[in-house]
């Protein structure tokens, strides 16, 4: 819970140095405070505990979601010095505003209270609006930051229907004792609906079919760094908490759940995936492959009681690819108005080390060997195959030959088609983060232990 | 209070609410008015506060009327939000219909 | 020794080969290809001092993987064909020169680390990785370096890969099953599994689909032909040559171990597969206009009496096929290399537009003849010794298969000398040719001399693959 | 035996030597040198074979050579080991001794040629194989050699590589060869796995000690070798392709296609008799072959006007009798056949040669005529040699021809009767030949008949050695007391009992004496006589016609083989290829066009999305209610 302290302090000294015009050492000052709060965070690890009456129970998973989240948002900060270079008048709004969100996000997996839950989704939602709708004179970042709130909102309502909901049949926000009481026998029948409604909103959050349609448009209207920021940072926020949820309310017991979960989570891959094949516009395609990995990732809810590693790992690895490829999209498309695949041709020719990790990101996500991509597959197909989900498994398989696909389109335009033009300047920070990414992915593909057995 | 609760039963308070957020969605689903939109969401949001209202009376436990407090503020914070984008685009496209947000789509 | 070293060498090699630059790449690689090869020859010599040469780490926890690698007289026989056959590929690759020629020559060493990789894994899914690998340097360097119509070739390559990597997936799921039965990947408790006939069948089934397509069997085989020929002709090679293989090899490592029962039951339709498959590749050679589409069909028709021979389940059958794919690999090497030699100067590969070339350059002649004759298993050619041993074992399960299988040295005399007719024979080509270099034929004259050398005495090689394919029948009579 | 060892393979390797030496420096040696080489590689083998024929004459003791093991299969194991026994030692005399002539007869005859040090290799390579053949201790190594000559009758049935249509020819033996091969590997096969070894001797052992014999399979087996017997002797059905040889120059036509390699059939099925004498089905349809392969030959030989064509038809219908005799189980008698045809039909194409050589080229006989004041010795030599052929009485053919015809008759009338008629026709196309060719005045150019000379003495001298060899070689086997019988007795199981020569072996003689006679004179008659000359090939009718093209048994041959398997080819290639592989493609097409469609529900509306939302949510909720 320093943590949590502690981030929402960086937030307001970004917005104190706006004041007092540090706007030069705003980043670096956020970086390294970022830096500071990552360890404060993993010191932690060893030491579960509980504050404010249960408002927030720091444990193992709360602690190694929460630093996930501070090294996306570090990745994320470190790109907004490049991505924001034309309007430095707001860049402290925008950094502090990353930083409030990853507050939320920490909130999210650290809550032990139902009120701190729905807290914390509202920060982060709202702070994700905001960023969507950012770039004012932008049609699109307009359309996509309205209909972002639009339904965003309309899933908070039915997430506090189901908050409501459980309340009344529990009586009490506290998270331990709800799932207490959800041992006991007889309960009320709003309190099964009252999950549901919860995890609805959630399913909306990770955009899991049929609650994706926003995720395209919204990633393709707003600014890339906020794209980066939903697609990695938000949707495994969204995730792991959904997935702490119905780890305490022991949602895994009721089969009838189960197969809606398994319904969901293949639908999600199926559509994303044949969506994404006919996408010309970068963002909406990597929107639909990050609705096939939602997919995947809900494979975990079918084991709940052991798959917290391989989800971690799963989100770890899909996330920094996904910082990865975007970093390297910001770079390419700097100052186009569009993100579409056009702009990509000949990058191999025009700078070979991009064009690799690009190459190297799309790799991990198709699950190729020596990627994290791959080991997250394996262990999750291992344990969903454990569960005796054998289908969802071979629908999975299909449905990563299928993403090939599309991933190749873009590896083909970098190294087939001809360049167009020469793009100026490398921007350090860009290459650093992309970097430091790809090798922290492939690091986590050859020595998958170092994730793998944290959780287990 | 108590005897209110007593003589009316918890169950016509869940539905009331019920009616309450349905209507929401239904306004939610078939206004294209933006503003009239937040407004059923709004509408949606306070049948839940009524609920919790209605059930901390039930369980004789004050927190569910905090948590009206939070959704309250958490909503005020949203429209908040809302409307400076709704603003920005009537500044852009001078409409506030939601049928005009489709340039992104396919 | 430590086993593993030979894959360090080949992964140093890669990166030292993109260091070195353009201009020396081409040498550097050499370099590590050979010794490379030198290594494997030294693990030759520890394994007929009867050391057990096996390599093993714990990689993975949960789930439980281990870095394991094994080398038995097969496996050592694969590691030398791949690294003499590499080293031979990169010297052959000196008459062209490739644009980024550092990540040309880098993709090849990386590709036979993966191959070698593949012979040595002794773990299910360190092998699955390694053979994941081997797809991604071919994908590029037939992609980046092939040849034609651009459109074309990236229907072509995409395709080869997707397939491939559709195949291998379903073989993934089929290891992870077999994960959670045994508890780990290592193919020893793997081995000691007994499954009923019923999985047996599924997983059979599934690493059936995999192998298929990179071997490739009909129908799985419609990427081959026109990957071969959009592919720069080192890649060709390197597919034809070694790639392939990698499937058969897996065949008898881990197919058919695994899964005897299945395999038993199966028996007569996948030899009839294979089988199918060489009559169905010769009659398409026969009227292919462009040569390494040709050779490409040639190499179907071979590969399919190979797996025929596998899947007898017999020792014969083993050996054979292992000597073929020993034979079929230098030779298909060569051949390419011959249309290569060719293409070099002619800057074409359509057959009508060859012929007359003899009476220009007889050194060349004489070496495509000799290299035409050996794929048409001619006696003293090592090609012989291992289409007869094939051949005899499926003789022993039914005379028909011999005598449907033996059609090949009809057929394939027949495309094989009507190829060698049009390109090589008649009046006087107008086009100057020039004989062979002297780096081309010294490429050639080894491969022909490999050819020869074993085709009078295979006894070495027998000697080395006899007792591990032994023990591998032991395990698949287990039940 | 060490000593034997070496000599064996000194007696192998000489020719193999030959071979390298011209492939490597026989452009720098010069022609002449070159072509000695060749010779003298052949001329050593042939003497290092007169000792072990010395040798073997006293001891009677074959000689094993073992020299290292080739090939392991799981039952057995083949090594490379060499036989010489009375069989082979027999074999090598007559190959390597006509062997060196035809070579000392190419060093004139292919003097203009500009490849001829190539041609000699082939030649040696041809006889290396040839040795290996005959020498092979087992199946196996015998093989090599089977498919080597084979491969060396493709190289100089094409030598002329300019010419396609040669090229088609040489391709058309190779393949044909290779479906007898196939026969002949499947027998291999069968052998192996009854008997679990490919080696002769131990197979006989083998066979001989066998209880409860599994016959059909050993008849099977012999059936399959049978066939690759017809592949390379050129019999029914796998006949066609040696008349197309003759594309090849003429001294290949002498020495592979009429005294050498077309004998190997015979010699396989000679060293494997104890096999066959235990399958008399197969040896009936060897007799029956051999006979109707024999008849059809001779009359298709009646009309042919190429010179080297009628040579071949004559060789393929004696290599007919021979295999009727084989089938008769008379294997001696088919050996001596063998050698005194390969004296007179060597020495028959060596004339040719010369003549065709005298001509500039010029193969057709109804533009020859008159020749025998040109070129005499070639004229004498030739008469000789086609007397012998047409039986005449004294000349070797007429003594290993009598016998099979006597073998014939004590087994069956209607083989007699056969292979009588194709004798008489012998002697009737052997003479047109002759008439044609030599007598009344030269039908050819002027600027032809300027340069008519006889050829010089390196082809003559070789015409005159088979010549006498033709008049003589009959002593080996004089009816009564027969040499060859007896030494080639220790290979056989069962011998046939000698016919004691009675009347109705004088009567048989004569008919066939007084049979070849009026061959002969109808020849005359129509030839020297009438002074007839064959019509132009348009206006050939009737039955003739058919003769004239072989029965059309090459365009059968195409339209059932060669067109379906390249029609076939063209169909898998254009529509079985493209069709599976648009299957493949044909499933990315359909998740792209379901991506397409999926498009148009993505319409960007609010409204939508909220509805699918809502309508979701709905969904869930309801069937979490009835799954309650």
């Amino acid at each position: 819970m320093t943590t949590l302290i502690a981030i929402i302090g960086l937030g307001v000294l970004c917005l104190i140095f706006e004041i007092f015009d540090f706007r030069k050492a705003i980043i670096p000052i956020t970086i390294i405070g970022l830096l500071a709060i990552l360890g404060l965070t993993v010191s932690e690890f060893n030491s579960p505990a509980s504050y404010y009456n249960n408002m927030l129970i720091v444990n193992r998973f709360s602690v190694s979601f929460s630093s996930l989240f501070i090294v996306l948002t570090l990745f994320l900060v470190a790109l907004s010095h490049n991505f924001y270079e034309n309007h430095q008048s707001k860049l402290s709004d925008y950094v502090a505003i990353k930083i409030f969100l990853l507050s939320g996000a920490v909130a999210m997996v650290t809550f032990g209270n139902l009120a701190m839950f729905f807290l914390g989704i509202e920060v982060l939602s709202i702070s994700l609006y905001v960023l969507a709708a950012s770039s004012r004179m932008n049609i699109k970042s307009n359309e996509a930051g309205m209909k972002y709130f639009l339904m965003g909102s309309f899933a908070s309502g039915i997430i506090l229907f189901g908050i409501c909901l459980i309340y009344g049949a529990m009586g009490s926000f506290d998270i331990v004792e709800i799932s207490e009481m959800s041992q006991s026998a007889e309960l009320p029948i709003w309190f099964p609906i009252g999950i549901v409604l919860v995890t609805i909103g959630m399913l909306f959050k990770i955009a899991a079919v049929p609650f994706h349609f926003w995720a395209p448009d919204v990633y393709e209207g707003s600014p890339t760094l906020t794209t980066a920021l939903m697609s990695t940072l938000a949707k495994v926020v969204a995730i792991a908490t959904l997935y702490k949820l119905l780890t305490a309310l022991h949602a895994d017991v009721n089969y009838s759940f189960q197969i809606v979960v398994v319904v969901i989570s293949i639908a999600s891959m199926t559509v994303g995936n044949i969506m994404a094949l006919r996408q010309t516009n970068v963002k909406r395609m990597l929107a639909f492959s990050g609705i096939s990995h939602a997919g995947f990732m809900l494979m975990t809810l079918l084991s709940l009681s052991t798959s917290a590693g391989s989800l971690l790992y799963y989100t770890t690895a899909y996330s920094l690819a996904g910082i990865a490829a975007f970093s390297v999209i910001i770079y390419v498309c700097k100052n186009r108005d569009n993100e579409d695949i056009v702009n990509f041709h000949g990058l191999g020719k025009t700078n070979p080390l991009l064009a690799a990790i690009l190459t190297a990101s799309l790799l991990s996500m198709a699950g190729i060997p020596i990627f994290a991509g791959f080991f997250a597959k394996l262990v999750l197909f291992s344990q969903t195959i454990q569960a005796g989900y054998l289908v969802v498994v071979i629908f999975a398989v299909i449905n990563s030959i299928i993403s090939v696909g599309y991933y190749f389109k873009l590896i083909l335009a970098m190294y087939t088609k001809e360049p167009n033009e020469e793009r100026k300047g490398k921007p350090f920070l860009i290459y650093a983060v992309a970097l430091i990414a790809i090798v922290l992915n492939i690091v986590l593909g050859m020595f998958p232990s170092l994730v793998l057995d944290l959780l287990a | 209070m108590n005897n209110i609760l007593t003589q009316i039963g918890i169950e016509n308070y869940i539905f009331l609410s019920v009616t309450l957020f349905c209507i929401g969605i239904f306004g939610v689903l078939y206004r294209r008015n933006a503003i009239i939109v937040f407004m059923s969401i709004e509408i949606m949001l306070n049948a839940v506060n009524l609920l919790f209202v209605a059930f901390s009376t039930y369980h004789q436990d004050a927190q569910g009327q905090v948590f009206v407090f939070f959704s309250m503020a958490v909503a005020a914070a949203e429209v908040a939000v809302g409307l400076a984008i709704l603003v920005s685009i009537f500044r852009n496209i001078g409409s506030i219909s939601i049928d005009n947000l489709k340039n992104l789509k396919g | 020794m430590n086993v593993s070293l030979i894959l360090i060498i080949l992964l140093v090699g890669a990166f030292a080969t993109y260091l070195a630059g353009d201009k020396l790449a081409s040498k550097v690689a050499l370099f590590f290809g050979l010794a490379a090869l030198g290594c494997s020859i030294v693990l030759l010599n520890h394994f007929n001092l009867g050391e057990n040469i096996s390599y093993i780490s714990q990689w993975i926890t949960l789930p439980k993987v281990s870095f394991a690698l094994k080398a038995d007289g097969l496996s050592i026989a694969m590691l030398l064909l791949t690294t003499a056959l590499t080293s031979i590929i990169i010297f052959s690759s000196f008459g062209n020169d490739y644009k980024n020629s550092k990540a040309f020559y880098a993709l090849i060493l990386f590709m036979s680390f993966a191959m070698v990789g593949t012979f040595l894994a002794s773990d299910g899914l360190l092998y699955y990785i390694f053979w994941e690998l081997s797809l991604i340097p071919i994908y590029f360097i037939a992609l980046i370096w092939g040849n034609g119509d651009a459109e074309e070739r990236k229907k072509a390559v995409v395709k080869f890969f997707i397939y491939t990597l559709a195949g291998s997936l379903f073989m993934l799921i089929a290891f992870v099953y077999l994960y959670q039965k045994a508890g780990s990947f290592l193919i020893e408790d793997l081995y000691k599994l007994n499954l009923t006939v019923a999985e047996q069948k599924w997983i059979f089934t599934a690493f059936f689909l995999a192998y298929a397509i990179k071997i490739p069997l009909i129908p799985f085989h419609t990427w081959q032909a026109n990957v071969y020929q959009k592919a720069p002709t080192v890649g060709t090679m390197l597919l034809s040559g070694i790639m392939l293989k990698m499937g058969l090899y897996s065949v008898i490592r881990w197919q058919l171990p695994l899964t005897p029962l299945a395999a038993k039951d199966y028996m007569f339709i996948f030899i009839g597969i294979g089988i199918a498959g060489v009559i169905y590749g010769s009659i398409v050679a026969l009227r292919q206009r462009d040569l390494k589409k040709l050779l490409a069909y040639s190499s179907l028709a071979h590969v399919g009496l190979i797996a025929a021979g596998t899947y007898t389940l017999t020792l014969d059958g083993f050996r054979g096929a292992v000597l073929q794919m020993i034979a079929h690999g230098f030779v298909v090497v060569g051949l390419f290399f011959a249309a290569e030699i060719i293409f070099r100067r002619y800057e074409t590969r359509i057959i009508t537009e060859m012929g007359g070339i003899r009476s220009q350059s007889p050194k060349f002649t004489s070496m495509f003849l000799i290299l035409v004759l050996a794929s048409v298993a001619l006696p003293t050619t090592f090609n012989f010794i291992g289409e007869f041993t094939v051949l005899y074992s499926l003789s022993q399960i039914n005379i028909w298969f011999a005598i449907l299988g033996g059609t090949t040295i009809i057929l394939g005399a027949y495309y094989m000398l009507k190829m060698f007719q049009h390109v090589m024979l008649g009046e006087t080509n107008s086009k100057l040719f020039a004989d062979v270099t002297f780096s081309e034929g010294l490429t050639m004259v080894l491969i022909i001399g490999v050819l020869f050398f074993f085709g009078m005495y295979p006894k070495p090689i027998n000697d080395l693959i006899t007792p591990s394919l032994v023990e591998i029948l032991k395990v698949i009579n287990r039940v | 035996m060490a000593m034997d060892t070496n000599l064996a393979l000194v007696l192998v390797l000489a020719p193999f030597l030959g071979f390298l030496i011209n492939v490597f420096f026989g452009k720098n040696l010069g022609k002449s040198l070159s072509g000695i080489i060749g010779t003298l590689s052949v001329v050593v083998s042939f003497v290092v074979t007169i000792c072990f024929f010395l040798q073997i004459n006293q001891t009677k003791q074959p000689i094993q050579i073992d020299l290292f093991d080739w090939i392991q299969i799981s039952n057995f194991k083949v090594n490379f080991g060499f036989l010489l026994d009375q069989l082979s030692l027999l074999w090598l005399l007559f190959v390597t001794g006509i062997g060196s002539l035809i070579h000392l007869y190419s060093i004139s005859y292919m003097h203009d040629d500009e490849k001829m040090h190539s041609f000699f290799a082939y030649l040696n390579l041809f006889i290396f194989f040839m040795i290996t053949l005959v020498v092979g201790n087992n199946l196996l190594v015998m093989f090599i050699g089977w498919e080597g000559v084979g491969l060396c009758s493709y190289l100089l049935i094409g030598f002329w590589y300019k010419n396609q249509d040669f090229n088609d020819a040489a391709k058309k033996a190779f393949i044909m060869n290779r479906v007898g091969d196939l026969g002949l590997l499947i027998g291999i096969f069968i052998l192996g796995s009854m008997f679990s070894t490919l080696d002769f001797a131990t197979l006989k052992t083998a066979i001989a000690g066998a209880t409860n014999l599994d016959t059909f399979w050993l008849s099977i087996a012999a059936l399959a070798l049978f066939i690759g017997a017809c592949g390379k002797s050129a019999q029914i059905p796998l006949y066609t392709w040696l008349p197309d040889a003759m594309a090849g120059p003429t001294p290949v036509s002498a020495l592979i296609h009429a005294a050498t390699m077309v004998t190997a059939g015979i010699f396989m099925v000679t060293r494997l008799n104890f096999i066959f004498d235990l399958t008399p089905y197969v040896q009936n349809i060897i007799a029956i072959i051999g006979a109707v392969t024999a008849l059809v030959a001779a009359t298709i030989g009646l009309l042919q006007n190429d010179i080297k064509k009628v040579l071949a038809y004559s060789t393929v219908s004696q290599l007919g009798l021979m295999f009727l005799a084989l089938g008769l189980g008379a294997y001696e008698v088919a050996v001596f056949h063998v050698i005194t045809h390969a004296f007179f039909k060597a020495c028959l194409f060596l004339g040719s040669g010369s003549v065709i050589h005298g001509l500039h080229g010029e193969q057709d006989m109804r533009k020859m005529g008159g020749l025998k004041k040109a070129m005499p010795i070639t004229f004498w030599t030739m008469l000789i040699a086609s007397l012998a052929i047409s039986g005449v009485p004294l000349f070797s053919g007429f003594f290993s021809k009598d016998e099979i015809l006597m073998v014939a008759f004590h087994h069956n009338i209607a083989l007699w009767v056969i292979a009588s008629v194709a004798s008489i026709m012998t002697a009737f196309y052997m003479f047109r030949l002759m008439f044609l060719t030599f007598f009344n005045d030269f039908r050819g150019t002027e600027e032809q008949k300027h340069h008519l000379h006889e050829s010089p003495a390196l082809i003559t001298f070789p015409l005159i050695v088979l010549a006498i060899l033709a008049t003589v070689g009959g002593v080996i086997s004089l009816p009564g007391n027969s040499w060859l019988n007896g030494y080639l007795t220790p290979l056989f199981t069962k011998v046939e009992a000698e016919h004691h020569l009675g009347t109705t072996e004088y009567m048989l003689m004569a008919i066939a004496v007084v049979g070849g006679l009026i061959g002969i004179a109808i020849a005359y008659a129509k030839y020297i006589k009438q002074n007839l000359v064959p019509n132009e090939d348009a206006e050939i009718t009737g039955f003739s016609k058919v003769l004239y093209n072989k029965y059309y048994v090459d365009e059968i041959y195409d339209a059932l083989f060669v067109n379906t398997t390249n029609g076939l080819s063209k169909f898998f290639r254009d529509y079985v290829e493209t069709g599976i592989s648009s299957l493949v493609f044909g499933l990315g097409k359909v998740t792209n066009e379901l991506s397409f469609q999926g498009k148009k529900l993505q319409n960007g509306s609010v409204g939508l999305y909220l509805f699918a939302f809502v309508l979701g949510m709905c969904a869930i909720v309801s069937y979490l209610f009835l799954a309650q």
